[in-house]
């Protein structure tokens, strides 16, 4: 902490903090916001690539059950043939992995933390320390989880909702996997807290709430879903490890008999109590994965249509009203539960009521595009691939959350298929525009176009595959995580679907390896930036130099209007600049 | 009885209720395809017609906006709002709460475990037997108590589910030890076996055939192979077996009281 | 809360409100023990209980925690909370009453 | 590095709060959701189980329990006046009230575990029923909690109380927060003896 304090508010003192730090305080142990936000990008990719390498042993298994994975399948099992219980702890990792350490770290983790505070024109976030540790604690969390694949049987098996009694007779890697739990929540409420103080506190001159670019407004948003839906599932977990470690019975009822032996607990517990603490997190998670997501296709939106967002206001409004409600439509999950008719009546109500402002965000986007000059940048491609694409998960949430279709399509590859299309070519795809998009920003130069256009067109068109197929067979009847589902005839039936989507899956994986090389090769070698505002961007990022320095902005910046508005020369004007 | 067709969408339906969910269905995606067609067709023309080009200014004004939206979001909200009163808690309300008749329906109780079914039904008597958790064991599985005069005649039909056509059936579901979910897919069924509730539900077949019992809950190591049978007979063949299994436990003094059979 | 500008005469007199404060405190523990050693029917215990505890639990908000004169945006914050926070307490309870059960 | 970000010892002009203070009332929301699932839990468990005692006095201490209630909300007076002492500019009498405030929630955990070891004796573990699973959950939370904010307040009575030399606003800003702090943690023990030992 430096003595002087009180000269704080117009940085003449940017000489020290960046340059004469040693290595590990500027590169591992920082507190600049930017450095945090690529650590957590970085590991967040890590993850995610570990979680998809997961999908895509376990897509082996579904074209072709029971045959040993070719080349690598020695190093899981003695005969190659991925087993059932590896099946499960793959599923399971699968889901925690690209929820909690892959999906939420890169949207929440990275972009919020690194554009946020330049969004809002702050030198850094609000308590950069608090930063710091939310970054450590959330790579402990992962540790943890990774190191449950080592222990004595593996890892959690019980799928990512982790359902009690399964969960709590389950093996240890359960333990482990609630302990990495427990970090993960505790980073996720440590970088809320930060994003919303810096996103309110630290506003520049001139940036009034109705100011801030929609990515804030996103972010804003997503920190109160995870700071105030997180807690619950923490209490949940917490009472989970008491019931596996302690022997309490807060998730299990009186009169177990597992295997043939009465389980020694007192009982008198409820499992449904966990779905409902389960759910409430995780249906507000569902809108804090694709929320970040939504503001980052909006500002790309603005910027490559070269006209002002459609609607901004109401846009915001949707938002906020989305995440409001997305906190009392969780037991939509569990409509099979044997929910009564008027509890099951409530939900179904609000799962309608919060289809309307999603359908409302969709519509002004799609109004952005009218009388738009389109530039077909990368970003702007995966951005508009994100619209149809976020429409097709949104659509077919409509099956699932009214109660009477749901009785067929509950926990069928339907359900599979309608998040995928949310988080995967939704979400993911909203991800790899903002790498494209920002990346000139963080390095100073750009990722190829070519290489970039190859990612896509083999990802938007392999993506597809992967996912489409999934609401036929969900149709079909076909449960999810189902080891091998050709031991149903209506299974069997629609086995070939299998094969269309793990080839898929795989194309998929090959369409990465542009993107990953790209990414790493442009760091050095890509085309340099012309400016510091090479795509015309109008918020405060593209006022800092590429890549900005240790603190952000070298000379004070000011906000004069709206974020997307139009200079008298009927061309977007960035936020900073003052019209003559 | 010759095998269903399973195939890329909706397996056959044959019970009573599942025609209006496969209705709602329908009417759903038919309703999803025209507002994806419509956004998409919208969406396409605009990639086309609005690309960047030279003599081509963005409308950053936005003066050629037009009205239609509003109409099409209010549109939406009314044909959700009818999906929802005129179909779907109707239909979860028949499902639900419109039970028949015990008296009139075959009552069965069915526990999961895993990874398997066991369907117990009641007997001449129409009374279930105590189970007792202590009795439990490899050949008794819900732990029967045979002693108690209601239990005698029990039927325990392991991982097969016999039932008459045309008339409803009762089902009492439970779960022993982990949640599991017994999905009927022919039937348009599905309800989560929670282990400490006694959960019912009701269906009513219209053909016969042989279909399966599919566990749509993950249960463990051994989920996708717990996958039962169930049978729709004619009343004749239904009554046949039934009097066979009860022959077959109480010996030939079937018809005679229960007491003395001990 | 405006007390960054607060001078010593008005700190003496906050601190005299924190005494009057601690005393009704103290009164009120002793009427929730006294209440729960009548041993009333569940649902007056519950409610009494209850009334107690959110009187002792306000005036600690209002008057250790500042809460009776805030910031908008604390409020606006805390509004929010307490909405979310009876949904996470009453909707749980409500949907598993209703599910229907033989037993 | 602190030197360019604002607002840390003054209010926000147009929020009027400062930014730790607006940071500990988001994190003091966020517990109040954690505790919001446990009350909910015992709730249900409640209302389902067989064998919930009729009053909690009959399995539990109450005078102990009213005693750490006296304790708490003496500690909470006693932080609150450590607050209002630095803002008299008494260094002296913020420690000496810090001072009781630290005493105070260490006599609070020496009950706890008094409470805690003589239910162990007569063999009551959370295993025994859910009324026990809830007993021992919940207050060991609060127990966390409290353990907490003794760690929190040793260390601004000790090596953080030098910040009182050379940014006194900034210092003062941050007993207020830990006074929110615990202040919170007090409020859930009011609302736990009720619910835990008197119903």
């Amino acid at each position: 902490m430096s003595h002087d304090t009180h000269n704080h508010a117009h940085g003449h003192n940017h000489s020290h903090g960046g340059h004469d730090l040693p290595f590990w305080r500027k590169y591992i142990f920082s507190t600049d916001h930017k450095v945090i936000g690529l650590q957590y990008g970085i590991t967040a990719v890590f993850f995610l690539l570990f979680g998809f390498g997961l999908m895509l042993l376990m897509r082996w298994q579904l074209a072709f059950p029971k045959q040993a994975i070719p080349l690598i399948g020695k190093l899981f099992t003695e005969d190659g043939i991925l087993s059932p219980e590896l099946y499960n702890q793959f599923g399971a990792m699968h889901g925690t992995i690209m929820v909690f350490l892959g999906v939420v770290p890169l949207a929440v983790g990275a972009f919020g933390n690194y554009l946020v505070p330049l969004q809002v024109g702050a030198h850094d976030m609000a308590f950069p320390k608090l930063n710091m540790m939310s970054y450590w604690v959330y790579f402990c969390g992962g540790v943890v989880m990774l190191a449950s694949f080592f222990s004595p049987n593996g890892a959690a098996a019980s799928g990512w909702t982790s359902y009690p009694p399964l969960s709590v007779v389950a093996d240890n890697g359960q333990s482990m996997w609630l302990i990495g739990m427990v970090f993960l929540i505790t980073s996720s409420l440590l970088g809320s807290v930060n994003t919303i103080v810096t996103a309110i506190q630290l506003r520049v001159k001139g940036l009034s709430f109705m100011r801030w670019p929609v990515l804030v407004w996103a972010q804003v948003t997503t920190a109160f879903l995870l700071l105030l839906a997180f807690p619950p599932l923490e209490a949940a977990g917490i009472m989970q490890l008491m019931d596996r470690l302690a022997g309490t019975s807060f998730f299990l009822p009186s009169g177990l008999v597992v295997s043939g032996e009465a389980l020694k607990v007192s009982g008198g517990g409820n499992p449904i109590l966990w779905q409902h603490l389960f759910w409430f997190l995780a249906h507000p998670e569902v809108y804090v994965l694709i929320l970040p997501a939504v503001g980052i296709v909006g500002e790309i939106i603005a910027v490559n249509t070269k006209k002002p967002l459609y609607g901004y206001k109401t846009l915001v409004y949707s938002m906020l009203f989305l995440g409001f409600m997305s906190f009392i439509v969780w037991a939509h999950h569990m409509f099979m539960t044997g929910m009564g008719v008027t509890m099951s009546t409530f939900f179904q109500a609000t799962t309608m009521i919060i289809s309307v402002p999603s359908v409302i965000i969709l519509t002004t986007y799609l109004l952005t595009l009218w009388g738009a000059s389109i530039r077909y940048t990368v970003p702007m491609l995966f951005a508009t691939a994100f619209l149809p694409m976020f429409a097709i998960g949104g659509l077919t949430g409509l099956p699932l959350g009214l109660t009477a279709s749901d009785i067929h399509l509950h926990d069928t590859y339907y359900v599979i298929g309608h998040f995928h299309y949310v988080v995967a070519p939704g979400t993911l795809f909203a991800l790899m525009a903002g790498v494209y998009f920002w990346y000139p920003k963080i390095t100073g130069r750009f990722m190829s176009e070519t290489l970039g256009k190859i990612h896509f067109w083999l990802s938007v068109t392999a993506i597809n595959g992967v996912f489409m197929p999934m609401f036929f067979m969900g149709m079909a009847g076909v449960s999810r995580r189902l080891y091998d589902q050709t031991v149903y005839a209506h299974g069997a039936a629609a086995q070939p679907l299998n094969v269309i989507m793990s080839v898929s899956a795989w194309i998929l994986a090959v369409a990465q390896l542009p993107f990953l090389y790209n990414m790493a090769v442009s760091w050095k070698w890509g085309k340099k930036a012309d400016s510091n505002n090479p795509w015309g961007g109008t918020t405060l990022e593209w006022a800092a130099s590429s890549p900005p320095p240790h603190e952000n902005f070298t000379t004070p910046v000011e906000v004069f209007r709206a974020p997307y508005e139009y200079s008298s020369t009927k061309k977007l004007l960035p936020q900073f600049v003052q019209e003559a | 009885m010759e095998q269903p067709h399973y195939g890329f969408w909706l397996p056959p339906n044959i019970s009573t209720h599942g025609a209006d969910i496969d209705n709602l269905i329908s009417t759903l995606h038919w309703f999803m395809a025209v507002l994806f067609i419509g956004w998409g067709i919208y969406l396409v023309y605009c990639l086309v017609k609005f690309r960047e080009r030279p003599g081509h200014e963005a409308d950053v004004e936005g003066k050629t906006h037009f009205v239609l939206p509003k109409y099409i979001e209010i549109g939406i909200i009314i044909v959700e709002a009818c999906l929802l009163i005129f179909f779907s808690a109707p239909i979860w309300a028949k499902v639900k709460k419109d039970f028949p008749k015990e008296s009139e329906a075959v009552v069965v109780k069915v526990t999961a475990e895993q990874f398997a079914w066991t369907i117990h039904y009641p007997g001449k008597d129409g009374k279930f037997g105590q189970l007792k958790t202590e009795l439990i064991d490899g050949t008794n599985p819900t732990g029967l108590d045979r002693e108690d005069p209601n239990g005698k005649d029990d039927i325990i039909s392991p991982n097969i589910l016999n039932i008459p056509v045309n008339k409803p059936i009762i089902v009492q579901l439970n779960a022993k030890d982990v949640i599991h979910n017994f999905f009927l897919p022919v039937m348009r069924v599905k309800q989560d076996a929670i282990p400490g509730m006694t959960i019912p539900l009701w269906f009513q077949a219209t053909q016969t055939g042989k279909f399966e019992i599919a566990c749509a809950q993950l249960c463990g190591v051994g989920h996708t192979q717990m996958r039962g049978f169930f049978n729709v007979m004619s009343q004749e063949e239904y009554d046949a077996w039934y009097n066979e299994e009860e022959k077959s436990l109480l010996g030939d003094t079937a018809t005679s009281p229960a007491g003395e059979t001990k | 809360m405006g007390h960054g500008e607060m001078t010593v005469e008005e700190v003496k007199k906050h601190v005299k409100k924190y005494y009057v404060v601690f005393g009704a405190l103290l009164c009120l523990t002793i009427v929730t023990v006294g209440i729960s050693y009548l041993h009333l029917p569940i649902f007056q215990a519950i409610v009494l209980a209850m009334i107690v505890a959110s009187m002792k639990g306000g005036l600690v908000a209002a008057y250790f925690m500042h809460l009776i004169d805030e910031k908008k945006i604390i409020y606006s914050m805390l509004w929010l909370t307490l909405v979310l926070f009876a949904f996470c307490m009453l909707i749980p309870l409500f949907t598993l009453r209703g599910i229907q059960t033989y037993s | 590095m602190s030197a360019l970000i604002p607002y840390i010892d003054e209010p926000h002009p147009v929020t009027g709060v400062t930014n730790a203070k607006l940071g500990i009332w988001l994190f003091l929301a966020s517990e109040v959701m954690l505790f919001g699932a446990l009350f909910s839990t015992l709730i249900i468990m409640r209302s389902s189980a067989t064998d919930w005692p009729a009053h909690g006095s009959d399995v539990l201490n109450v005078p102990l329990a009213t005693l750490n209630t006296v304790f708490l909300i003496t500690s909470s007076v006693t932080i609150v006046l450590s607050w209002a002492a630095l803002k008299m500019k008494d260094l002296k009498k913020f420690k000496l009230n810090m001072g009781f405030t630290v005493l105070l929630s260490f006599g609070f955990l020496v009950i706890k575990y008094i409470e805690y070891t003589s239910k162990f004796h007569h063999g009551h573990f959370p295993s025994t029923s859910t009324f026990y699973a809830t007993y021992f959950t919940l207050t060991g939370l609060h127990g966390l909690h409290v353990i907490g904010g003794i760690v929190t307040n040793l260390y601004l009575l000790g090596p953080g109380s030098k910040m009182w030399n050379t940014e006194p606003e900034r210092f003062t800003g941050r007993i207020e927060c830990a006074g929110l702090y615990w202040h919170f943690v007090d409020l859930v023990w009011i609302f736990l003896f009720p619910a835990l030992y008197l119903l």
